[in-house]
């Protein structure tokens, strides 16, 4: 920076360097050995395990997905850096592998496999360098790529789930036909059939809530399972890398206003099962929680958090998707610097009183 | 605003290319937006507004020295409104094969920007005859450009030109949908900017 | 005591690692007296002094060679020797100043100074005495004491606070005053409760100094002639920055400082325990201020130490003493590693504020380039006055920067909290200090 | 002052000569506008019903309005029909009251001329004469029937029916044994790419040639179109030529009780407009069931 240089500069031409030469910089001269790409590969750790999952529960063809999302990821922002003259080693900051991650965990796990390639530019180039590069997004990326994908191929975004393999056969789907195998996910039988149908399909509440934990049901790689999910999300907030504040407001909402409106009648319908379908986990641990997309302060966060259940509910419920999570973190994200212009953090001093 | 007296062929050409009302003066988007899907809607819309500009621009040329400023804005839209509504109704009446494909479109045009803005740059200051060629001018810039983002969008998205099928799929059908206007816009924008740039650049050479 | 029962400051903080093992526990050692001195004409907050002596001028150690008459504070020769001359040396902090050079004369004997009843004084010669022995504060500010502690009438005070927090890592000159002379302190804070007229004393003392905490409660309990003074030791939890005023303060009494105000509007004085060290020397001996111990520390000197030296003695001279420098050095700060200041040549005297010079080698630097802000809001969590230095950092980066003064600019106190946990290694005390200036600049005009 | 009143003219005389000149159009077009309109209406339902360029429909061709309202006469409700009556060479209506049962209630003439008919105002007016207070009558739909050489060639029914997003708006088609003759898609809002599927001739000609007990028990199969089946149902895009008689009549016999194959990803548009479809046919089944043994009884001559 200017200031750094200028600051060396007038200490330098005033006293001859001596050797040893020595760095001049401004304090503090300590800093946490915390790095933004230490953090970001910390994130990507946590979300291989639901991959490794998701290879059992879908298949081989899971891996295959998240490998081209990856890597046209990081090769999106390596090329677009160099052709505008960027620096290229941010690849290094994980931060296009976790949108490439996350691109392929939601979306559904039969596509074509050159399906993730356009989300991935779509994320990268569209939504992540074209504003400006990390910390600039205004958007989630990988949710951007999901919503170009969605909105591009309906069908394919819409149908190729498929139903969990029971018996380890890995490459059961590979190379089958989308509509030869593809099933609806749940939340499409809840929306379209209601409760009965899902346990008609799915088996008994229990068996439902135990298959949604620990991951066998249809969907995306991220909605296998709860607990893997949970888990990494965990692990993180103990790094403190996040706060326990978002993906706390995002599951209670969804839970609280499934619980009044998503029944019948009011205050009858299911948090659980509302909770543990769809990407309520993923969203509210690793999403909803994006440093740049989502604001720094607790008031804000919970409010975030709030917004994104509150409208994950309202999407599910009344409007034309099956699933909300994805447009509703979509829709809290650009909120983002008016909840952090609203919920400052509390000073230290006592301010002055206005006109005093 | 001009500085040097601009001669008819330099007033129609201009607003095709170099005052393209959509590229350039960025008026308009909306309908731009949401009804440059495909090339036949960009034809149909830009003709309706090259008639309704070009009657409002002559009828306001005729009566500019009879507006009150002060009103002047609503004088505009009251005639836009009363062409609009006389081209629909005789369209009706009179060439209901014109009307089945144009007719809602017709309708779309009162509150479009790029006519009362023309009629207030140019039409209410200048005599009629260089009304009639800005008017065409810009009709046909926007037709133009909305033919222009009409072949990108109906291309990419739904794989056809005209209605015909010219790539037997449908490649990115993301662009049909209203969000891609803006993309096809923004780019489009960037293009002809780029273009001019190295345009001048090379006449200063 | 549990961990949970201290007090502490409410918000932010951070800790860093402390690193105050290399020199905790070693006793203050005398360096030989310097060829030469020294001495900033300006050394304090306020005017800078004016030199008394000229050119030429024989000098003993004790002498005022300079002097202001506004709020400042005296200069004293800490040698005995000739004026040399005003030259222009290299600050750490403001990077070129006037300085006055004294060469020592080798054969004077050092002076020696014996104690005084200082209760015999009234208020105002107290306050005389402090001034002319040209005492700051000694915790890094530099705020003449004498001016501090002459409060006007219609101030009420009740508090002082002396702090012995000492937060910053590394240094242990505070920590080795307390230890080496608890009971000067104890007098110290007893004269300045009586220039203040009040009887409450407490002492700030982080946890991490246990022995500190215990010799001066010793010293305190010892303490005969107390005329109904209550002094209390307050340990405090171990938090950066602690030792700030604004923080000891609120984590002693509760009390926070309003924006833009002194503390004494509060009814608290606060001095650091080194001051207060000073002030008993001024008063009971009538020793000026001329010499102090400082921490030579980190690992690129070869022998850590804490040095007892004259002001305006040089770095250089100090580390061939110890011994010279490791071949790894890549930094030198003076001052602690958090708001210290990197200087660019070891050829630069101690002032009365300087606590401690540290050599940081290779790898405890970082020279990384700075990442854009991420957002990910760890520095407004540790900001103990509640700012939001990602903002101001992007405002600045903008052209913004005088926009900044809604975030409460003004409150930062450089402690560098948020840079220390920065992940995208971001300069933001440097982005601070910018939106600080632009909005001086945009208010000037 | 002044020139809030100068202001307050000028503005005045611009909408007086914008008014004129609309208003002039307006008197100069409406006629034929109207006539346009009717024409296109008209051609879509002829459309419908089978005839084209190579199968003109009959000179005599007319379709007939019926009119259903709901009549409330304090507890009671009944249903009423304005059915067109053959009165000497003119038309006229009838206000023909149903009980919900189908019983015959009252017969009504309705002073109304066919032109004005058509206009829902209008109507509204003349009903009002012969419905007085208490009796409550409400507009609930209108059905067409059309007839050519006073022998019915089929209907043409409204339908409404909610669909994945918002109402599908649709025309069904069938003929006098209820059998489905076509079905047109007007409005509908349903998801591009997906729901919006139901435009598309390879959904809608499936309804065709469906007969009314298998339109009873028609379902939804989510199984893929066969290729065939599709081309054979969007033929109109292909060239002539390119299916012979035979191969027309075989896929139209091997399909022809299938089910509706769904539109991929779209099970829900599909189902509802089978759904919705089904409905209209059946409803307007058993009231033009009901309606026509009332006429009959009543010997009320229906111009159908």
């Amino acid at each position: 920076m200017t200031g750094t240089q200028a600051e060396a500069t007038t200490v330098e031409e005033a006293g001859k360097a001596l050797p040893p030469k020595l760095f001049v910089s401004i304090s503090p001269h300590f800093k946490a050995t915390e790095t933004v790409s230490k953090i970001m590969w910390t994130v990507v750790a946590c979300l291989i395990p639901p991959l490794v999952l998701s290879v059992f529960v879908f298949g081989f063809q899971t891996l295959i997905i998240a490998l081209v999302s990856v890597v046209s990821c990081v090769a999106t922002e390596a090329i677009s850096n160099r052709c505008l003259k960027r620096p290229v080693g941010t690849i290094k900051d994980g931060s296009a592998v976790i949108t490439g991650l996350l691109l392929a965990y939601i979306i559904p796990p039969g596509v074509p496999y050159w399906m993730p390639i356009l989300g991935g530019v779509m994320a990268i180039y569209v939504t992540k360098v074209l504003m400006g590069g990390i910390g600039y997004n205004m958007f989630n990326p990988a949710l951007i790529g999901r919503a170009f994908l969605v909105a591009t191929y309906p069908v394919a975004m819409t149908s190729a789930w498929l139903p969990p393999i029971r018996d380890a056969a890995v490459f059961k789907y590979m190379g089958a036909g989308v509509d030869a195998v593809s099933t609806a996910t749940p939340l499409y039988i809840l929306k379209h059939y209601g409760i009965a149908e899902v346990i008609e399909r799915f088996g008994s509440l229990s068996v439902i809530y135990r298959d949604f934990f620990f991951g066998w049901r249809p969907g995306c790689i991220a909605e296998t399972s709860a607990l893997v999910l949970i888990i990494g999300g965990l692990y993180l907030i103990y790094k403190k890398y996040i706060t326990w504040h978002t993906p706390v407001s995002v599951i209670a909402s969804v839970a609280f206003f499934t619980w009044i409106f998503g029944g019948e009648k009011f205050f009858t319908g299911n948090p659980l099962l509302a909770v543990l379908s769809g990407g309520v986990i993923i969203g509210a641990f690793f999403m909803a929680t994006d440093y740049v997309t989502s604001p720094t302060q607790v008031t804000g966060k919970l409010i975030f958090g709030a917004g994104i259940g509150a409208l994950t509910v309202l999407i599910r419920l009344k409007g034309g998707y099956p699933e909300g999570v994805c447009y509703a973190i979509l829709l809290m994200n650009p909120l983002t610097p008016a909840l952090d212009r609203w919920f400052k953090p509390k000073r230290f001093a006592p301010q002055p009183e206005e006109g005093a | 605003m001009a500085i040097k007296e601009k001669t008819n062929t330099q007033l129609f050409v201009d607003g095709i290319l170099k005052e393209n009302p959509i590229f350039k003066l960025a008026l308009s988007m909306c309908p731009a937006v949401g009804i440059s899907t495909s090339v036949m809607n960009g034809i149909l819309l830009g003709t309706a507004v090259l008639f309704v500009q070009v009657c409002s621009s002559c009828t306001i040329s005729l009566v500019r020295n009879y507006i009150h400023p002060k009103i002047r804005i609503p004088t505009y839209t009251l005639t836009i409104a009363t062409w609009v509504t006389v081209i629909d109704l005789v369209l009706a009446a009179y060439v209901p094969v014109a009307y089945k494909a144009m007719g809602l479109f017709v309708r779309l045009i009162v509150a479009f920007a790029i006519i009362t803005m023309r009629l207030e740059m140019f039409a209410s200051k200048e005599p009629v005859g260089k009304s009639f060629w800005d008017g065409l001018g810009m009709g046909l810039g926007f037709m133009f450009a909305m033919m222009v983002l009409g072949f990108v969008r109906e291309l990419l998205g739904s794989g056809m030109i005209l209605g015909y099928d010219v790539l037997g799929f449908k490649p990115l059908l993301f662009f049909v949908l209203p969000c891609a206007g803006f993309f096809v816009v923004g780019i489009m924008m960037g293009f002809f900017n780029w273009i001019e740039v190295a345009y001048n650049r090379r006449k200063e050479v | 005591m549990s961990a949970e029962t201290l007090s502490t400051f409410p918000m932010g903080g951070i800790h860093p690692k402390e690193s105050k093992e290399l020199t905790e526990k070693l006793t203050a050692e005398v360096v030989p007296t310097p060829s030469q001195i020294r001495l900033f004409l300006k050394q304090h907050v306020g005017a800078p002094c004016k030199p008394q002596v000229k050119k030429k001028d024989k000098v003993t150690e004790g002498d005022v060679v300079a002097s202001v008459e506004k709020l400042g504070a005296n200069l004293h020769s800490g040698v005995s020797g000739t004026v040399k001359g005003v030259v222009n040396a290299l600050h750490p902090m403001v990077g070129n100043a006037r300085a006055l050079v004294i060469a020592t004369d080798p054969e004077a004997n050092p002076k020696t100074y014996s104690p005084v009843d200082w209760t015999k004084f009234s208020r105002e010669e107290l306050i005389a005495k402090i001034k002319d022995a040209g005492v700051v504060g000694l915790g890094g500010a530099g705020f003449p004491a004498g001016f501090k502690l002459d409060v006007r009438p219609d101030v009420k005070i009740d508090t002082l606070i002396l702090n012995g927090a000492e937060c910053e890592p590394y240094l242990t000159s505070d920590h080795r005053v307390m230890l080496e002379h608890p009971k000067d302190i104890i007098e110290g804070a007893k004269i300045m409760l009586k220039i203040l007229g009040i009887d409450y004393c407490a002492i700030g003392i982080e946890n991490n100094k246990p022995d500190a905490i215990q010799i001066l409660n010793r010293a305190i309990a010892e303490d005969t002639l107390r005329n109904g003074y209550k002094i209390v030791v307050k340990p405090l939890k171990v938090r950066y920055p602690q030792g700030s005023a604004d923080q000891i303060m609120q984590a002693v009494t509760g009390r926070a400082r309003p924006s833009g105000v002194r503390s004494s509007v509060i009814g608290i004085i606060l001095q650091n325990v080194y001051t207060t060290k000073a002030v008993y020397d001024a008063v009971a001996l009538g020793k000026p201020l001329y010499e102090r111990i400082v921490t030579i520390t980190g690992k690129g000197i070869k022998r850590p130490a804490n040095v007892m030296v004259k002001v305006g003695t040089s770095i250089a001279e100090i580390v061939d003493y110890l011994g010279g420098t490791t071949p790894d050095l890549a930094k030198v700060i003076v001052g602690g590693p958090m708001m210290g200041f990197a200087v660019s040549t070891l050829d630069i005297p101690i002032t009365k504020t300087t606590s401690g010079v540290l050599f940081l080698t290779k790898d405890e630097i970082n020279t990384e380039p700075h990442l854009p802000c991420v957002s990910c809001g760890f520095c407004v969590d540790v900001c103990p006055m509640g700012l939001e230095p990602n903002n101001v950092s992007r405002y600045v980066e903008a052209g913004r920067g005088a926009d900044t003064e809604e975030f409460g600019v003004d409150d930062c106190f450089l402690c560098g909290s948020c840079a220390y946990v920065c992940p995208a290694k971001r300069p933001l005390v440097q982005f601070m200090t910018m939106a600080k200036n632009s909005i001086r600049e945009s208010k000037k005009k | 002052m002044k020139e809030i009143i100068k202001i307050t003219f000028a503005l005045t005389i611009s909408c007086v000569i914008a008014a004129a000149a609309m208003g002039l159009t307006y008197t100069a077009t409406a006629k034929a506008k109207k006539h346009n309109h009717h024409m296109n209406v008209q051609n879509a339902m002829i459309g419908l019903l089978g005839f084209g360029e190579d199968n003109p429909a009959p000179s005599d061709l007319k379709f007939l309005n019926v009119y259903r309202y709901i009549v409330e006469d304090g507890e009671k409700k009944f249903l009423g029909y304005m059915v067109p009556v053959e009165k000497g060479s003119e038309e006229a209506y009838e206000m023909v009251l149903i009980d919900l049962e189908g019983n015959f209630v009252e017969k009504l003439e309705v002073p109304i001329s066919a032109e004005k008919a058509e206009e829902a105002h209008d109507r509204a007016t003349a009903l009002q004469k012969v419905l007085a207070p208490p009796k409550i009558f409400t507009y609930a739909d209108a059905s067409v029937i059309a007839t050519a050489g006073g022998k019915r060639l089929g209907y043409v029914l409204p339908g409404q029916f909610p669909g994945f997003r918002t109402f599908i708006h649709a025309l069904v088609a069938m003929d006098p044994k209820f059998e489905l003759l076509g079905l047109e898609i007007m409005e509908h809002e349903e998801d591009a790419g997906l729901g919006k599927e139901i435009e598309q001739e390879y959904f809608r000609n499936q309804f065709k040639g469906k007969t009314y007990e298998k339109l009873k028990t028609l379902q939804v199969i989510k199984k893929p179109l066969p290729m065939e089946y599709k081309k054979y149902l969007e033929k109109s895009k292909w060239e002539d030529g390119m299916f012979t008689e035979e191969h027309i009549a075989e896929i139209r016999k091997q399909y022809k009780d299938a089910d509706i194959y769904a539109i991929t990803a779209s099970t829900i548009s599909s189902k509802a407009v089978t759904d919705g479809v089904k409905n209209v046919a059946k409803k307007f089944a058993y009231r033009i069931g009901k309606l026509d043994s009332v006429l009959k009884k009543e010997k009320i001559h229906a111009a159908f």
